[in-house]
């Protein structure tokens, strides 16, 4: 157990000791060693289990909207997590006063992915160290650059640091550049309006409709979806291009100035469908038109709950655009 | 017939002051328009344009009110933020936003609407067909309808 | 009989097959590999020590297809052509087609059989390979399959290095492969130790005796509730599953067709009644019912287990919930029998 | 290559026509649709295959389809009766059908009631609320001369919320002059005019008290009012047997192949939806 996991563990401990907490959600080494599991700590005694370490992929928000309001969570959150936390008690999911977050400045979540494209498939253990990965594997073990297993999100990681906490864990960490996000939206729209489109094409052509993108982001909490409205029906229900386009770009166009980039949509991805990229020209437009970036606090209401009467006007006459 | 380019006009049901022009939209629309009307421009949800990019449409006009004169004093307004964003966004994936036209209309804007929606018609015309996003099949002639 | 085809002539025997039935194997899309048609231009994938990312059960069970279609001329319902074309399916996995075996029970049954899953399954050939190194994920051992089990195959493949060693199974199989090489005594002997030893090393994830009767009785137990915590509800591991059959059945408006797609009892949406009501209303029941049907009602319906051992689910469930791990707890949790009025 | 024999496709409904249309209920909420088959063989092939307590998928389409309970009997004529309770959207669309209209018809679908096991036995028929429809059906088979004397006595409970909900009025009120059948309606709270039982069905069942003496009672009902009525009947001596009741669920192929309506080793819609209470103490409860 490292240094950093005890600590996590000995606060857990005190939280549900103490009765501060009803449930301390952290994770739990899983049964495959590639996916830590997402645990759920109710007793002092079996908090033994907790792992903390950069395979742990889930944004743990997601689990936030499955309490009442009144269960007193503790949650061990990094900078993403804790922005959505803050969009959640926005949006009046939990009340902040019921929650105890356990802040862990994030050196970046490691892709499991990535591993497997370095090592193939079958990996029996592996070790997340400061700037390697040691992996054991049948063929035998494999030090991997831990840089360069980063999730995409994390590469363009704005928030490391986690925000509003009631305690933090670890040393802050250096926060990178707030640009990477705009650079990646700003070189996509250089490609061309038809290359756009191919891409999109192509990735919303893979998807098996699992929706595991929405069930892994913590701002789907909706009692119903629209692709599962029945009257009416909004989208086509099978894998067809209509269906599969519709969904993708509805599903990201929800989550505008809600997104808070943690790419737990893409992780959870069966299919390898890249589609942060969507949510990030979302984020960066609700930044360079709004100056809005989601959850950096739980009082400032997302620019789509509100207006201005100077706001940009394509309204004109003529049907000129822009 | 096949040759003219689809349009799908969202008229805001408040937003044409002069009976005439309003018996304009209801009745002597080009063939190649599609009338949806809507409550107010705030009820537009993205869902209802994308259904119309899907469906073939190389433009979609959209005719509401100026601000300040929404019938529902707001609704214009949030959904000008709203429908904003997501013209841009269809762009981002591959629709070209000059297909989406915005137009609001006031109370000194008599016969606007003919003038806007043949210009409109103009434009998308001269951008030819648009194929992307184009996913879902039209209608057969006599078929079953929603 | 068992021959040997060279691995540097596996792409123009596929092609030559072109000319006499659709031709699918395994290829690289993006980084993983799925069942493709075989073009001109095709590149085989069959690398990787395992099956397929998405199952060939939709090689049989499409997740969208059309049953039927609305003509508007004459007011009236046509039912969907059903396939008509001969297809020969090459490197498919012995889990997967295992599965198509177990599936049939459904889709094949005397009383009401499916035309369209009857047509692809009567005219496809199914040429298998073996696994020589089963992942870590794969458990099809414990689950009354194997490496190389032959259920539903015409032909299964040994690799053996720079060749694969054919073992045609049936007359169709042997169709396939004329004019090959026959192996000696000697290689057959080789064949067959690989394909022991691949059996023989492979764990058992867990024992299956009494394991049906434990289940049924840990019904109301709390251990769903344990597995649904984490559990996101989404639909990977039902999807990913090549015994997973469950569809819905809607009408395309615009298209003027009835059609069906894969659903999942994994989704709230799947069970819930126009009343409102949902038997299975939280993710407790419905992880369970996911366990329930693959470990004991597909017992009480053919006599098998309704998982091949596959892995997929393992392998790409975003929580890392492993469904050995949660049979061996199951396995692990002494049943309070209840009583019985 | 190979050939292969060509199914008939069981997705296909048949063709119907709507012959009459009539609200069932005084709130508009059900509706009557008998309906005529378009195609002379499909009606004969339906009724070879006929049996009360079956029910059918009827599809409207661009809606989809949707299971109901056939509520008529064989004898009755060449149409198949079904009383629609406006709840989604199908049943919107089936409410607005007009005589004349077209629709889809798949079935009959199901297992059915073990009239066969049933020959010589006390029918005590217990129904609530719309799902009365297939009782209906049942009833309508016993009561034709030439199954009458195939059963013994024969008891018909029904209760509705309301008499304006009570269903195929003028039939029922019919009942009350038979001498080979005893009827008793009921409904939940006191109204004028209303000279039958108020109650609850269980209550009214317990208060009734059939003989569990050479009987089967079959339950038909919301579940509420069956998970009350089912111990009822025990407690007056019923084997579970004896007892028996028609499950619905969300169901799509009705065939036994889309898998939604499976409860335990079962589906209800292939191997019910009528099962013994003894079969369903069986099943997980899952319900």
């Amino acid at each position: 157990m490292t240094e950093l996991e005890n600590r996590i563990l000995a606060e857990a401990q005190r939280l549900l000791s103490e009765n501060l907490a009803d449930v301390v959600i952290a994770f739990k080494q899983a049964d495959t060693p590639l996916r830590p599991q997402p645990a759920f700590f109710t007793d002092a005694e079996a908090v033994n289990d907790l792992v903390y370490n950069g395979l742990c992929q889930n944004n743990l928000a997601n689990y936030l909207t499955r309490y009442p309001r009144e269960k007193k969570i503790a949650m061990v959150v990094r900078g993403c997590e804790s922005r959505s936390v803050n969009a959640l008690v926005l949006e009046n999911q939990h009340p902040r006063e019921n929650l105890y977050l356990i802040g862990i400045p994030c050196e970046g979540i490691v892709d499991w992915r990535k591993i497997v494209e370095a090592v193939g498939e079958d990996v029996l253990s592996v070790q997340d160290q400061a700037d390697i990965v040691v992996v054991r594997t049948p063929k035998g073990e494999f030090t991997l650059d831990r840089a360069a297993l980063m999730h995409g999100s994390c590469l363009r990681c704005t928030q490391k640091n986690p925000l509003g906490t009631d305690v933090t864990i670890g040393k802050p960490v250096a926060e990178q550049d707030p640009h990477l996000l705009r650079e990646r939206v700003k070189n996509f729209e250089a490609l061309g309006i038809q290359t756009r489109y191919e891409y999109f094409r192509q990735e919303s052509e893979r998807c098996i409709r699992c929706y595991a993108c929405r069930e892994a982001c913590p701002m789907c909490y909706c009692e119903e979806c629209f692709v599962d409205h029945t009257g009416p029906r909004w989208t086509e229900s099978g894998v067809t291009p209509a269906g599969m386009q519709g969904w993708h770009i509805i599903r990201a166009f929800h989550q505008t100035g809600r997104c808070t980039s943690c790419g737990a949509c893409e992780r959870a991805c069966p299919m390898d469908i890249h589609m942060t990229y969507l949510t990030d020209k979302l984020n960066t437009d609700m930044y360079d038109k709004y100056q809005f970036v989601a959850g950096l606090d739980a009082k400032t209401q997302t620019p789509f709950a509100a207006f201005n009467l100077d706001d940009k006007n394509r309204f004109v006459a003529g049907g000129t655009s822009k | 017939m096949d040759t003219a380019k689809k349009i799908v006009l969202f008229q805001c049901q408040w937003c044409l002051y002069a009976p005439e022009d309003q018996d304009w939209v209801d009745h002597h629309l080009p063939e190649n328009v599609h009338l949806t009307k809507v409550p107010c421009t705030g009820r537009l949800d993205p869902l209802f344009i994308l259904n119309a990019v899907q469906g073939g449409a190389d433009g979609v006009m959209i005719s509401g009110c100026v601000p300040e004169k929404c019938h529902f004093k707001e609704g214009n307004l949030s959904a000008r933020r709203q429908m904003d964003e997501f013209s841009d966004f269809l762009n981002y994936v591959g629709y070209d936003e000059d297909r989406i036209c915005f137009t609001w209309l006031d109370l000194q804007d008599r016969g606007r609407i003919q003038k806007d929606v043949a210009e409109f018609s103009k434009k998308v015309e001269a951008l030819g067909k648009s194929h992307s996003l184009n996913t879902r099949s039209v209608l057969p002639q006599g078929g079953a309808h929603d | 009989m068992t021959y040997l085809l060279k691995k540097s002539e596996v792409n123009q025997t596929l092609r030559a097959w072109t000319s006499k039935a659709h031709v699918y194997a395994p290829q690289k899309v993006q980084k993983y590999a799925q069942f493709l048609p075989v073009g001109e231009d095709f590149e085989l994938s069959v690398e990787e020590p395992h099956n397929t990312r998405f199952p060939p059960k939709a090689l049989f069970l499409p997740q969208s297809e059309t049953l039927l279609k609305y003509n508007p001329q004459k007011r009236e319902l046509e039912s969907a052509k059903t396939p008509d074309q001969p297809r020969i399916i090459f490197g498919i996995r012995p889990c997967d087609a295992k599965a198509v075996t177990l599936l049939d029970s459904v889709f094949s049954s005397e009383d009401n059989p499916d035309p369209f899953w009857q047509a692809r399954r009567d005219q496809s050939v199914l040429v298998g390979l073996g696994c020589d190194q089963p992942c870590a994920t794969c458990f099809c051992t414990s689950v009354e399959s194997g490496p190389f089990d032959r259920s539903g195959l015409d032909a299964i493949l040994t690799d053996l290095g720079d060749t694969y060693a054919v073992e045609p199974l049936t007359e169709r199989g042997v169709s396939l492969f004329e004019n090959l090489t026959v192996a000696s005594a000697e290689t057959t002997q080789t064949i067959q130790a690989i394909q022991e030893k691949a059996t023989r090393e492979m764990p058992i994830a867990f024992g299956r005796e009494g394991l049906k009767a434990h289940l049924d009785e840990l019904f109301e137990n709390e251990i769903w509730e344990d597995f649904a915590k984490s559990c996101l509800g989404c639909g990977i591991c039902t999807f990913l599953c090549p015994t997973c059959f469950c569809f819905d059945i809607v009408d395309e408006v615009r298209k003027s067709t009835r059609e069906r797609n894969w659903d999942t009892c994994m989704f709230k949406v799947y069970s819930i009644e126009a009343s409102g009501h949902n038997p299975r209303p939280s993710r407790r029941e419905r992880t369970r019912q996911r366990l329930m049907h693959k470990y004991s009602y597909w017992l009480d319906h053919t006599g098998q287990t309704g998982c091949t051992g596959c892995g997929r689910c393992v392998r790409y469930c975003p929580v890392g919930l492993d469904i050995r791990a949660m049979v061996r707890k199951s396995v692990a949790t002494p049943s309070e029998v209840p009583h019985v009025d | 290559m190979w050939t292969n024999p060509v199914n008939p496709n069981p997705y296909l409904p048949t063709p119907m026509r709507v012959l009459h249309a009539y609200y069932e209920s005084t709130d508009r909420s059900l509706k009557t649709l008998e309906l005529a088959f378009v195609n002379q063989q499909d009606r004969v092939r339906f009724f070879e295959k006929f049996n009360p307590g079956q029910f059918c998928q009827l599809s409207v389409f661009g809606k989809g389809e949707s299971p109901l309970g056939v509520a008529s009997a064989a004898w009755e004529g060449d149409f198949v009766r079904f009383t629609v309770q406006k709840m989604g959207l199908v049943t919107k669309a089936l409410h607005q059908l007009q005589p004349g209209d077209s629709l889809g018809l798949r079935g009959p679908l199901g297992n059915g009631f073990p009239l066969a096991d049933w020959k010589g036995k006390n029918l005590v028929i217990i129904g609530g609320g719309c799902a009365f429809s297939t009782l209906y059906a049942l009833t309508k088979h016993v009561q034709h001369a030439q199954n009458r004397a195939d059963f013994g006595e024969l008891i018909v409970i029904y209760g509705a919320r309301s008499s304006g909900l009570c269903m195929y009025k003028h039939d029922i009120q019919s009942w009350y002059q038979r001498d080979d059948m005893q009827v008793h309606q009921a409904i939940d709270v006191p109204e004028e005019d209303w000279s039958h039982h108020v109650g609850y069905v269980p209550d009214v069942v317990k208060q009734i008290a059939p003989s569990p003496v050479n009987s089967v009672a079959i339950v038909c009902g919301p579940p509420i009012m069956t998970k009350f009525t089912l111990p009822a009947l025990v407690g007056l001596g019923f084997p579970p047997e004896t007892i028996f009741t028609s499950l619905e669920k969300r169901m799509k192929c009705g065939l036994g192949k889309c898998g939604r309506c499976n409860i335990g080793s079962k589906y209800i819609c292939k191997d019910g939806p009528v099962f013994s209470l003894a079969e369903l103490n069986a099943l997980p409860a899952d319900i």
